[in-house]
């Protein structure tokens, strides 16, 4: 069964259209790429998936069960979580209040108990924390220690990205949506960030849709690629496959020279 | 080369940026007519040097020279009055205005009123598509269109050097491939060009010459070809593994 | 004694420091402040003698001071002033009242001169807000200060409801010329009101009395049989409007319309339009400026309203309002102002006063109760001198206690506001209430003394109506 | 029906919010409804105004349509101030709460200028000189204390998180307001009465209007007009744009951004400037108070209008004038309510609220700057 | 020889723009009534009146500024310096004196009404004119040079000037407070200080490692101090002395004698002087500690405060202890606001609203005016889980419908919810139940069982108002530091990725409200009983304006931040609806107040004692500076 199933999903902006009849699946386990050009309505996409937006009309279902109408709250809950194209963490933030507001919705001591300090709320504290510090060890190095109580926005662009993810994960997700994650990453940043994709799905056994330029990245990390243009799947399959269809070409790619 | 006048040089610019010292002795120049492009990463100072071209940063010691003419100090719109504007990176378009009114925004200093309708002829000639869009609010338009609406604004000013800030940056490899088409179309038909680019391979493929910027120091300089070959290069900005 | 003598020398010797201060700054300031203010000459007395008689009466052995009633009492060395206060709306929009009233006391005090040899000191003029935060905070500044005897305040009632207590936990005396709230003192039935407290006394008349003239006024003079109200949301002017309707209705007429506006609208179409509504005769509109300026400014071009009867009272018996042509033709309830004739407790006319007012403010008095605190003023000091005992070099004694029990039996004072007689429960005031038309707007004065209806208290608290003059 | 849609509004499960909302809306509409129309056939239930209208013992025909004029030129004037809120927050993303004062200044400057001509006699005289001269003198004073205001305190505050300008905007609020107290007292300043040309009542369109309200309803509409066209034409209108929608490409462009943003500020000075004198016209009394609730009448015409948006704050200040002028009597009268009038505020505000809850960027759409997208 | 030879044009120009900015500053504080206005009030008697200490601090201002503004490249000597203050001086008095030839020509009072006769009298120090424009010119240089002298002296030096000055004027100006203290301070409470002072210092030297000791020692010195102060509270010391001799009586209020000032000022200098070495010393010794070790120290100090806090009520006097009640219902609407803007980051301008609600509920359900024989008459206890729930109503009421508008959005229709409320309070409509415009009388007092705290009894009130706040402050912190805090704080960064991390945006932002409210309500329950009647007048917008001015001021985010501004603001200064420590300046009150937030915002936005968080994110590049610099920043750039 999929994990995320859209079917004929529709969604229009005062008359011009996003999303057009988009239909895509992702199966448990799998890592699936999203690209097309700009504007093609690939964030879109993630923003109804996560409840952002609303679709106008079409089904999106999740683990068989309609996912339109809920809150992104909720969704989170559910096991969706994401990451935005233009890096949105909590700039200021500590690195490590970052992902432990990440896990909101996995713990649940209201605030007559924060008052109080009862056990109960002063061990779930405990736990969130722990959680905290080993969800940011995931990157080694780059984001444990000093940088804990660091505002996020001393961190260096990677970083933030990296701090990004590490909040989706803390968010205990089933399926993980990655928006350009390595966008403004140089070579080596980038080849990390490819093998982080991969570990996800390996050592945490979350899904993961990315959405991506780079088509190294894609090349790399895909089971599965979907090509989106004028808000309609043109293309489906594994990297080979897209990356020789015409109209991919013609629409996304242009010459082949170009893509590496 | 030597006896040619730059049109856009640095002279042993540094910048401070309160405490920290970014651009440090930079020294390049471009020439009349070339595509030349000045490649780093993330924070290398390729920003910096942009806003200091365009005044929005002024250095603290060192010359920015435009045309011969020392401009260290001026304003912003002293130097676009000078020839130089800069297609921003993300496009950046005016989005609620029309798509007219952003090519005449690339025109506000001009003074010479009567060859504007050259200008946009000039624009149409080139990007044919932005002419059906005349009317249209930019935001409507789709990437690809704005892409050229924003080089179009640039050339309005009839700029004597056009700056491109990452052309690459988060485009689909379509999209990039176009916006460097743009490029050369643009050079031959008369305008220098300065490349910020992270992308170095797709950069140097269309430059004449370029430069690399690391911490805010020019690391490496030469012609494309001899860049493109430099081991150093290779490992470092073109991503190659061994 | 030692101690002090120790005090001394570092005195002198840092005044020699503190001159050599001052004739760094500017010789000219030093010498033109002191030479202006006959100040200094009191002050330095004081500073010699407050230290010596203060340890005096530590160690008073016999019959003076003599011993302190219930409330204590205050011991005014040899030269030391005695010590009244004001608390009065003295800033934002209704500072005209405050400001007014801070006057009439100013210029009392000139009047009365000094209390058997003392020098009167206001201190710091207190502000009261017009809000019961104000009210409350100014009277916990003054009774922290010593030996304050009476205060003259408040000028709105909403401020004296805390501030009563205070002054009564501190024994102090509270003499209002201008809050008209009947809680504060008593229905006229012989019932105290409900905020009432024996240290306050009032020379303002009660709302009762205004409220039920003024519609006996409208009702029997005028022929007026519905009327409309408007009050501005202020406890006084709603209580005035609600007192107005209340014998309006019992003499046999009909409110059309009670409304309200807000003290900062300018546009008064809709308000007016809301009284056309109801097609009454006349309007009262007990309200303040400027709001009071756009109803009769406005009420011209109200379609129903053209023939109507304006009728105000006295927030807006101000010779700015008086000059604007709209008001030719407007009738005003108020506090009896038609004293041109009568003579102070010192002998000083209404008419005189008002001159002086002039000459010393620059401008004519901006509300009618700067009258009503001369006569406060008058009457606390002059309480203060009858009860006060002096002792043998010079010094005063006034217990607080006989002060309060002078002040509620004063009876036939004479004031400018006419003779000012305290009933048990404070109100001291003639209870006069008149009503005046203005028919020139060319020469206000004359029309804020064209008195054409007055009415007095009776016997049983019962309106009654007085001759004119 | 897709007018009915909610911009930018989430469709989402039906929660708590939103049987709120919908109870707020159905709740309004029928209390709305109900106090025009009544509900008929329920005898001692609430009339409805309108029915009493009808029956004669309401407001009058007459009367609704002074209501109405009365409400449109204390509206046209709401515009006018909600134009500077609305050009400042178009451009620098903040509200200016010192706006209202800037009104003030020239309403009380412009009265010794209105004095001394009356005291001339040219106020009756030369009515258009010196009706014209009063409104230049408070359009100058308007326009420099604006420009001042910018150029001291928001220019270096540019950048800073959003709160810092608005704060700083109420302490300039407070500065200017007890300035002017200082400088020129506390009492009222009476204007001199309209020149006689502008008394009695004029008859347009078989309507009669008190000349007055039609000049200030005429001057506003003829300065928006001419504003609009100088914003939507010119160069300068376009450079102002350009910022709004992006500050960095408008100096790129080679804006001068400092001298625009004083530009903007000085035009919002100048229309609230005749305002000034407007108001002075219709009220006649300026003291330095003033311009406290005109400024928060203003704001929220401009939010309602759809900040950032020209058209938006004149509509959106004709809609207040319009509503707290007619809408006590025409909504709340017919239920009964006592001193309807005193409750006008509440039922501009809630307006607002409605209005928002209706259409959450106001009624002509709003239009923010760059900071604003985020 | 020319010393201002050795100073560069640039610095002499400045000087002389400093200057004409301090003449401005003189024909300012004169047209707005200031000098005249405050002339009265001698602060040291004969010598100096506050209206004139108006113009010498602007004086003193210009020179110093002109001084500091001395190019560093410049090398400008001492002498140089104070010429440049003399230049300033100068040309401010120039200024000045062409203000002065004018308003001695011409009658200007027509328009400008604060310039009056008795103005022109004090300008011209009752001379005539000449005197004034030679005083103006000659003060100015005077004052200049010495301002930049000032400047010039060892920070030491200065510090200890300035602060000597401005101890000599703070005692001149607290005359009614110190001498109310001094008079009335009784034995007991001296000797409770005494005790708790003394024990405390001895725990913190010999147990501070020992919390248990150190927190039983001082719960028994504290135990013997309320019984010591309360066993000898009826002895009074005896100081009456003191303000007796320091202060002269004289017709317009009382002043400073120029001994005491003298003794003041070089009390406070010698202190300075002295002390200043070991209070460096102490805090460098304080902040070299291990954290662990510095939290013990804070804790025994927070435990010394906290004792000798709770002895200070007594002594202070009714005045004070009121201004601190006041103070303190303003602080608790503060921490309620600081829940809502500072932790959630939403912009409520109507804030007052939920004063006015609990305020209402308590009084009518606790009124015993016969005007409202219809309601319960309930104890504050019996009433105050009403005033709850009423705030919690509210709260809802309010927090619904804008919970999708933005941020201006919010605040104009928090605001116009503001106006709604009052106005309703205040109607015809609901007079029955609110009294209308005659308000709500007869809130009685309340009954704790063992003592009656009566609203007149300001030691009492601010015992009880400090709890509350004490309460409130508890609860802002606990919540600060949780999962509801973080929540809220991720609202503020970005709500739309705050929703996507799993908050609730809805249960976030009504939570957030409904604390805010509950604050505020209990704050507005407290003001109606402490003053006993409540008026519409109270609640109107600009006290919402108020609390929002004073939490910015003190330091959003920061609950000692919003203690300090609510002090600052309403304690010192007074709020719009009441007058503070400084009554004399009461007609300029919000004049100084626009100025001080205009003066903090452009100077210090992140306010007096800013919460760590706010600092950074409004000195994010400083900090980001710091980061590159420490090589935190791997590469490094701002982009």
């Amino acid at each position: 069964m999929s994990l995320l199933k859209i079917v004929r999903l529709h969604k229009d902006f005062g008359g011009v259209i996003a999303i057009n009849a988009l239909d895509f699946h992702v199966d448990e386990g799998e890592i699936v790429s999203v690209i097309g050009p700009n504007g093609a309505g690939k964030t879109t996409v993630f923003n109804l998936i996560t409840g952002m937006q609303a679709p106008d009309s079409g089904e999106i279902l999740f683990e068989g069960e309609t996912i339109i109408g809920l809150t992104p709250d909720v969704l989170t809950g559910r096991g969706i979580a994401r990451t935005f194209q233009n890096v949105r963490v909590f700039a200021n933030m500590t690195v490590l209040e970052n992902v432990m507001v990440a896990q909101h919705c996995r713990t649940s001591k209201g605030a007559v108990s924060a008052i109080f300090r009862t056990a109960g709320f002063r061990r779930e504290e405990e736990e969130i924390r722990e959680r905290a510090a080993e969800v940011l060890s995931f990157f080694g190095t780059r984001l444990v220690g000093y940088r804990f109580d660091q505002p996020a926005f001393m961190l260096s662009y990677a970083n933030r990205r990296r701090l990004e993810v590490a909040r989706a994960i803390a968010t205990q997700p089933k399926v993980v949506l990655l928006d350009e994650p390595t966008a403004g990453m140089n070579p080596s940043e980038t080849r990390e960030m490819t093998e982080l994709i991969g570990r996800l799905r390996d050592d945490r056994g979350i899904t993961v849709v990315v959405i991506e330029h780079e088509m190294k990245v894609v090349r790399d990390v895909s089971d599965r690629v979907v090509v989106l243009d004028h808000g309609e799947q043109i293309a489906e399959g594994s990297y080979e496959e897209v990356t020789s269809d015409e109209n991919v070409i013609e629409a996304y790619l242009g010459r082949p020279a170009r893509a590496h | 080369m030597a006896d040619r006048e730059p049109v856009l040089e640095f002279r042993g610019v540094n910048t401070h940026y309160g405490p920290v010292h970014i651009l440090k002795d930079v020294d390049l120049k471009v020439f009349d007519g070339e595509i030349v492009c000045l490649l780093g990463g993330n924070a290398s100072g390729k920003t910096t040097t942009l806003k200091a071209v365009l005044g929005m940063v002024i250095p603290t010691t060192g010359d920015v020279l435009l045309n011969g003419e020392v401009c260290s100090d001026k304003s912003t719109s002293y130097r676009v009055e000078r020839g130089v504007t800069m297609v921003p990176e993300n496009r950046r378009l005016f989005k609620r205005m029309t798509v007219k009114e952003n090519l005449e925004m690339g025109t506000y200093l001009r003074t010479d009123k009567e060859n504007l309708a050259d200008d946009l002829e000039r624009i149409f000639e080139l990007f044919p598509l932005v002419k059906e869009r005349l009317g249209q609010k930019a935001g409507t338009l789709s990437g690809g269109e704005q892409q050229m609406v924003a080089v179009g604004r640039a050339l309005m000013a009839r700029p004597k050097v056009l700056l491109m800030d990452e052309p690459s940056m988060g485009l689909a490899p379509v999209l990039v491939a176009q916006n460097f088409e743009i490029i050369e179309q643009i050079n031959e038909a008369g305008t220098t060009v300065f490349v910020v680019e992270q992308n170095a391979s797709m950069a140097l493929s269309i430059a004449d010459r370029g430069y690399v910027l690391q911490t805010g120091q020019i690391v490496l300089s030469g012609t494309a070809e001899d860049l493109l070959s430099n081991p150093q290069m290779r490992q470092a900005y073109l991503g190659e593994v061994d | 004694m030692s101690k002090k003598m120790k005090f001394r020398h570092l005195g002198v010797l840092v005044l020699v420091f503190a001159l050599i201060a001052a004739a760094c700054g500017d010789d000219d300031t030093a010498d033109t402040t002191t030479a202006a203010t006959t100040a200094d000459t009191t002050a330095d007395t004081t500073a010699d003698t407050t230290a010596d008689t203060t340890a005096d009466t530590t160690m008073a052995p016999m019959a003076f001071p003599p011993e302190a009633g219930a409330w204590g009492g205050v011991l005014i060395a040899a030269g030391a002033p005695v010590e009244i206060r004001t608390l009065q709306a003295i800033s934002e929009s209704v500072a005209f009242l405050g400001v007014d009233q801070n006057r009439g006391t100013e210029l009392a005090l000139e009047d009365f001169g000094d209390v058997l040899g003392h020098p009167v000191n206001l201190g710091t003029a207190e502000d009261d807000l017009c809000l019961g935060e104000g009210g409350a905070s100014g009277a916990t500044a003054i009774a922290a200060q010593e030996g304050v005897l009476g205060v003259i305040g408040t000028t709105c009632s909403g401020a004296a409801f805390p501030a009563i207590p205070i002054f009564h936990a501190a024994g102090i005396v509270l003499i209002s010329g201008s809050n008209t709230n009947a809680t504060l003192t008593s229905d006229f039935q012989g019932n105290a009101g409900e905020n009432w407290m024996n240290n306050y006394l009032r020379t303002a008349h009660n709302d009762l009395i205004q409220g039920a003239a003024a519609a006996i006024f409208a009702y029997d003079n005028l022929g007026l049989r519905k009327m409309g109200t408007i009050h501005d949301g202020d406890p006084y002017t709603s209580g005035l409007a609600g007192s107005f309707g209340l014998t309006f209705t019992e003499l046999g007429g009909e409110i059309v319309v009670a409304t309200s506006v807000a003290k900062e609208d300018t546009n008064m179409v809709p308000v007016l339009t809301e009284i056309a509504a109801g097609e009454p005769d006349g309007i009262y509109f007990p309200i303040f400026q400027p709001a009071g300026d756009f109803i009769v400014q406005q009420v011209g071009g109200i379609s129903g309203l053209e023939d109507v009867q304006m009728y105000g009272a006295d927030g807006l018996i101000t010779p700015d309002h008086f000059s604007l042509p709209e008001t030719e033709g407007v009738y005003y309830s108020g506090p009896d102002l038609g004293f041109d004739a009568n003579a102070g407790f010192t002998g000083e006319t209404y008419t005189n006063l008002v001159a002086r007012y002039e000459a010393a403010y620059g401008e004519l008095p901006t509300a009618a109760f700067h009258a009503h605190t001369y006569d406060a003023t008058m009457m606390l000091l002059f309480a203060i001198e009858s009860v006060a005992v002096e002792g043998p070099d010079g010094e005063l004694w006034v217990d607080r206690l006989a002060l309060r029990d002078f002040l509620y039996n004063i009876s036939d004072f004479a004031g400018v506001t006419g003779t000012l007689t305290c009933d048990e429960f404070g109100d001291c005031g003639g209870n006069v209430v008149s009503v005046i038309l203005n028919l020139d707007s060319d020469d206000p004065q004359a029309g804020i003394g064209n008195v054409v209806f007055r009415a007095g208290k009776g016997a049983g608290g019962e309106v009654v109506i007085l001759p004119l003059g | 029906m897709k007018l009915l849609k909610l911009p930018q509004q989430r469709k989402r499960r039906f929660g708590f919010v939103d049987s709120f909302l919908w109870a707020v809306r159905i709740g309004a509409l029928v209390f709305v409804v109900v106090g025009i129309f009544g509900i008929p056939g329920v005898a001692g239930g609430p009339e409805g105004s309108l029915f009493k209208t009808l029956s004669g013992e309401g407001v009058s025909g007459e009367a609704w349509r002074d209501l109405f004029i009365s409400g449109l030129a204390q509206g046209s004037m709401y515009g006018m101030i909600a134009l500077g809120y609305s050009l400042v927050y178009g451009v620098l993303g903040f509200i200016n709460f010192a706006h209202g004062e800037v009104f003030m200044s020239g309403a009380l400057v412009s009265f010794f200028a209105a004095d001394a001509f009356a005291t001339a006699g040219i106020w009756e005289s030369q009515p258009v000189l010196a009706l014209g001269f009063t409104i230049l003198v408070a359009m100058a004073t308007s326009t420099i204390v604006a420009v001042l205001t910018e150029r001291i305190a928001y220019r270096r505050l540019r950048g800073s998180p959003r709160l810092i300008p608005l704060i700083t905007s109420i302490g300039m609020s407070f500065f200017i307001r007890y300035t002017f107290r200082g400088l020129f007292g506390d009492s009222f300043k009476t204007y001199p009465a309209a020149p006689g040309v502008l008394e009695g009542r004029a008859t347009i369109f078989g309507v009669e209007i008190l000349k007055t309200q039609l000049t200030v309803i005429v001057v506003t509409a003829v300065s928006m007009v001419v504003l609009y066209q100088f914003v939507a034409r010119t160069r300068m209108g376009r450079a102002m744009r350009a910022i709004a929608e992006d500050r960095e490409i408008a100096a790129l462009m080679g804006v001068n951004v400092d001298r625009v943003i004083s530009l903007t500020f000085a035009v919002g000075g100048a229309m609230a400037g005749i305002a000034g004198v407007l108001w002075a016209l219709l009220f006649r009394q300026v003291h330095f108070l003033t311009g406290f609730l005109p400024g928060i009448k203003g704001f929220t015409a401009a939010v309602v209008g759809g900040i950032g948006n020209m058209a938006g704050a004149y509509v959106g200040g004709l809609a207040i004038g319009l509503v707290e002028s007619v809408g006590p009597l025409l909504v709340l009268d017919g239920w009964g309510i006592p001193a309807v009038s005193q409750l006008k505020d509440v039922v501009a505000f809630s307006a607002l609220v409605l209005v928002l809850i209706y259409r959450p960027t106001g009624l002509l759409g709003e239009r923010l700057s760059v900071e604003e997208r985020g | 020889m020319n010393p201002l030879a050795a100073t560069s044009q640039d610095s002499v120009r400045s000087a002389v723009k400093v200057g004409l900015l301090g003449g401005l500053g003189y024909i300012f504080v004169s047209a707005v009534g200031m000098v005249e206005g405050l002339g009265e009030k001698n602060v040291i008697d004969p010598i100096l009146s506050l209206g004139y200490l108006m113009l010498i601090w602007v004086g003193l201002w210009a020179g110093h500024r002109a001084g500091a503004g001395a190019l560093p490249g410049d090398g400008v000597s001492v002498v140089g310096r104070v010429w440049l203050g003399i230049v300033a001086g100068v040309t401010g008095g120039l200024l000045a004196s062409a203000f002065l030839i004018w308003i001695n020509t011409f009658v200007v009072r027509e328009v400008f009404t604060n310039i009056s006769p008795a103005l022109i009298e004090l300008l011209n120090l009752r001379q005539g004119l000449g005197t004034g424009v030679a005083v103006a010119i000659g003060g100015g240089a005077l004052l200049g040079g010495a301002g930049a002298a000032i400047g010039t002296l060892t920070p030491l030096m200065r510090r200890a000037l300035t602060g000597s000055f401005l101890w000599v004027l703070i005692v001149g100006f607290l005359e009614v407070i110190l001498s109310q203290i001094f008079r009335e301070i009784d034995l007991g409470v001296f000797l409770a200080f005494l005790i708790v002072g003394v024990t405390s210092w001895i725990l913190l030297r010999n147990f501070g490692d020992s919390q248990r000791v150190l927190l039983g020692g001082l719960l028994a010195a504290f135990v013997v101090g309320v019984l010591v102060s309360q066993a000898l509270s009826e002895v009074n010391l005896g100081l009456r002395f003191i303000p007796d001799f320091a202060y002269i009586n004289r017709v317009g209020g009382r002043a400073l004698t120029l001994s005491a000032a003298a003794i003041v000022f070089l009390v406070a200098f010698a202190a300075t002087v002295l002390f200043d070495g070991r209070r460096r010393a102490m805090r460098a010794r304080l902040a070299a500690l291990e954290p662990a070790e510095r939290q013990k120290w804070a804790f025994g100090l927070v435990g010394v405060f906290v004792g000798l806090g709770v002895f200070l009520p007594m002594i202070l006097g009714s005045v004070v202890n009121e201004l601190l009640s006041t103070t303190g219902l303003f602080l608790l609407m503060g921490l309620g606001l600081n829940i809502v803007i500072g932790y959630a980051g939403l912009l409520d301008l109507g804030y007052v609203a939920f004063f006015a609600v609990g305020a209402y509920t308590m009084a009518i359900l606790t009124s015993t005016s016969t005007a409202r024989n219809w309601a319960p008459e309930l104890s504050f206890w019996e009433a105050l889980p009403f005033v709850v729930l009423a705030a919690v109503v509210a709260g809802i009421l309010v927090g619904t419908p804008v919970i999708r508008m933005r941020g201006d959005y919010l605040a104009i229709v928090t605001l116009g919810f503001g106006e709604i409320a009052r106005i309703l309070f205040l109607s015809e409509w609901f007079s029955g139940v609110t009294g209308g415009a005659l308000g709500v009388t007869k809130i009685p007092p309340i009954e704790l069982g063992f003592y009656t705290v009566k609203g007149t009894d300001t030691q009492a009130v601010l015992y009880l108002v400090l709890a509350f706040v004490a309460l409130a402050a508890f609860v802002s912190y606990r919540l600060q530091d949780s999962r509801i805090g973080r929540s809220w704080m991720a609202m503020r960064e970005d709500e739309e990725v705050a929703e996507t991390m799993g908050v609730n945006i809805v249960k976030a932002k009504l939570l957030a409200f409904v604390m805010g409210a509950i604050l505020a309500g209990v704050g507005g329950a407290l003001f109606a009983v402490k003053f006993g009647t409540i008026f519409p007048a109270s609640f109107s917008i600009i006290v919402s304006i108020t609390v929002l001015v004073l939490i910015i001021v003190g330091g959003m985010g920061n609950i000692p931040g919003v203690a300090v501004g609510a002090l600052v603001m309403i304690g010192i200064l007074g709020g719009s609806n009441s007058s503070g420590l400084l009554r004399e300046f009461a007609e300029f009150k919000l004049l100084i107040y626009g100025a001080l937030m205009l003066y903090m915002m452009l100077n210090r936005p992140e306010g007096l004692l800013p919460s760590k968080r706010l600092a950074r994110e409004l000195h994010q590049e400083e900090a980001v500076q710091d980061a590159w610099l420490q090589g935190e920043i791997e590469q490094g750039e701002e982009d």
